[in-house]
């Protein structure tokens, strides 16, 4: 039973992305998605700084940093890419008009909720940025976390502790452990890492789950 | 990178497929410029009924909107300027007088906004234009920071017909002159969003300063002159 | 005494155009206006749909039809021009960004009232266009008008009876007789056509007008 | 024409001349691109204080924002993202945790789309980025069309200053590649706005299709690497 390195959390995410969507990958562990998506699919990536299709870094000493990411790190643009203001690129994730958004948390809900921008911790400087404004809009929302904290403590909960960026809006989370599904009746357990119990992984997760096949859905192995 | 995305269509029977009566459609243009003549061509032939149109103009007489209206295609203009210079022997004025259309008329900018606001995600705005006037009558007048605004809402289209210069696979579009008008706006506040082009080039022609609308917000592209 | 042909009042209004000031005229008695634009003077205009720096009509022949003036009629652009759309078109409208908006007009009430939108009999057509965002915005709003109408009614009331397009908004009129500004204490008189008395243009006036001797400017001959 | 119209001025002295203390400055700029270097300096410089500033960052120990922080020139910083890497050590942080500055964090989207509210002549617009979050607190909350959204108000700025590539002497800019970013949108919300650019180009060398803020916009222009 071995849990998922960060890239093999990434690389599951990278094969779930449909050809031809239009995804914004948020800061921290999203980074690590477009190393991994597949050859033979073509995904356009958005970043809030206004900027649509997306390449890798470039090579060291060919860095232009009037062409960054949303992390401020130097990126390329593809052919077929564009420029466009703060405004456009915000209506463009508000308005609905990408389909995934991925994003890493602190904590998400059995309903939902998403925490991932401020532990709430009294000495912490408030920092949102496009948090808020990428957990909204986009039509499907889409979480990659550890499953557990690096104490231990579930961070899929019934109910946030951290501060919230958005309300009901998760639709499926990718954890070392697991793939979660957000469906009326509750988190469904989708895929699991070979060799761990629906129970034993009930145990580390906070909210009630619900297995894929009780959903009548498939529990698949859960590869990276 | 496989290229698996393509926005081109072959004919405007697929540029329009899918569109249904009783279809909310944004039709771009202002006067002449801008207007997708081809799109408007096939909506007619395809018999569409029960529309509500919404567009900056009312139809000229050419084979604009004018040809919708006089189809019988139209159940409500949403529109600025519903006049035109043929206004006295139009279809609009035809079917206005024997009330056989119901017309929303909305000031211009105010027009604009509620697509934008609609495309852009949110709720509502207010405005100063129209304060005190007729077009206030039913709206929230609201005092914020000592000066009166009118409430309104978001104006979303199933589809939206538009007209743009050049297009490329991923849906990118340029526009011609004036042509740009109401069309980046539209681009974002339809569920559907088809663009007529002059001309359809390979990825990489267009300089990614340039694009005004990005292809994230383009469902179709088809190309002026294209087959039925 | 003779009252002002339409294009000397175009030149009257043309002249007092400041240099280097970004105006929108409106359709009608406004389009009349660049013909008399002093050549000295730059002044950029606007037009709603979406153009900066319009010029002239070109000649027969060469008429682009995807470059056009609010009034639907074929111009060009000057170096310096820019293309924009409609959304930021009226945001330079309604923001405060022209120095000046130039209309033709029904109707001006003594407080600024403007009607140029409706005449509001029933089997009119109603179409607002630009009218109202037009109205509502540029530092400046200047009416030109007709100082009566065809039947000889005043066109300067004490309130409106056409349907408004904005109240309070307008700060000076170009007439055929007379150049008046509005003021905290009312409308002044600032020019006025040879031979015409104050009290001879004030009984084709139905709001009280003001000598701009009283409000202690000149009472200055107008001249188109 | 006589070309009297010239947005140009040659000295960083000039381009800042009238902004005066208690001023509240548009800051252009997304981490270090489109951040307008030369006149953050000329405002160091020029020891102005007291100053509101809205700016996506917080500085970030680079001669940004940074500069006027360690100053103590800045009164009040309205952000979406004042941490930085150097966070730990910069001067956000000491002047944050001694109470010394005052914070407005508010979401990106929300800052750009205030800013164009301000702009474009708007009251205010419902969004539902930060409904029923800590950023929702002293927020009228409104449920329009079966969804809730927060009334947010315009942001004006008394000065933007911005970074942009090109522009002419009637003040027309682009831009280059994501430093666009708050640019064009500052360009709409500030009564005075100055803008520094790499170049200087004569009239009629920018394409109109692709001008990106229109000279009406702007006021002052001056390149970088002018005399103070």
């Amino acid at each position: 039973m071995t849990p998922l390195t960060r890239d093999q959390i990434a690389r599951r995410v990278a094969r779930a992305l449909p050809d031809g969507s239009f995804v914004n990958l948020g800061i921290g562990l999203p980074d690590l998605v477009p190393n991994h998506i597949p050859a033979d699919r073509e995904i356009i990536l958005h970043s809030e700084n206004g900027i649509l299709h997306l390449g890798p870094r470039p090579p060291a000493g060919q860095e232009d940093w009037n062409l960054i990411n949303a992390g401020k790190q130097p990126v390329t643009i593809r052919p077929g890419g564009s420029y466009f203001d703060s405004a456009l690129s915000f209506a463009i994730m508000r308005g609905g008009h990408l389909d995934i958004s991925v994003l890493g948390a602190f904590q998400v809900s059995g309903d939902g909720d998403l925490a991932n921008w401020s532990t709430g911790a009294a000495d912490d400087i408030p920092a949102v940025g496009g948090a808020m404004d990428l957990a909204v809009g986009a039509r499907e929302i889409w979480v990659m976390m550890e499953h557990s904290s690096r104490q231990g403590q579930p961070r899929i909960v019934r109910r946030c502790t951290y501060p919230l960026t958005a309300r009901a809006v998760v639709t499926r989370i990718f954890t070392n452990l697991a793939v979660l599904v957000r469906t009326e009746a509750g988190l469904v357990v989708e895929e699991i890492i070979p060799g761990l119990t629906l129970a034993a992984l009930q145990q580390q997760t906070d909210a009630p789950l619900l297995a894929g096949t009780q959903a009548g859905r498939g529990l698949a192995p859960l590869e990276g | 990178m496989s290229g698996s995305i393509n926005r081109r269509v072959t004919r405007y029977a697929e540029a329009i497929a899918g569109i249904g009566d009783g279809a909310t459609i944004l039709l771009g243009g202002f006067g002449g410029a801008g207007v997708p003549l081809g799109l408007v061509a096939a909506i007619a032939e395809a018999g569409l009924r029960d529309l509500t149109v919404v567009s900056n103009n009312g139809g000229s007489g050419e084979p604009d909107l004018s040809i919708w209206l006089a189809g019988g295609q139209v159940r409500k203009l949403i529109c600025s300027y519903p006049k035109s210079k043929a206004s006295s022997t139009s279809s609009f004025t035809d079917l206005y007088r024997a009330g056989k259309i119901e017309l929303e008329l909305v000031p211009q900018g105010t027009l604009v906004e509620r697509m934008r606001c609609a495309g852009a995600g949110l709720g509502g705005f207010y405005t100063p234009v129209g304060v005190g006037t007729a077009l206030a009558q039913g709206k929230e007048v609201r005092n914020l920071g000592g000066r009166d605004y009118l409430l309104e809402l978001p104006l979303h289209g199933d589809v939206a017909l538009l007209r743009a210069h050049q297009a490329d696979r991923l849906g990118n579009l340029t526009y011609d002159k004036t042509a740009r008008n109401f069309g980046p706006v539209m681009a974002t506040a339809a569920a559907l969003v088809v663009a007529e082009v002059d001309a359809f080039v390979a990825l990489g022609t267009l300089d990614p300063e340039a694009v005004v609308t990005p292809g994230v917000l383009v469902d179709r592209v088809v190309t002026v002159g294209a087959p039925r």
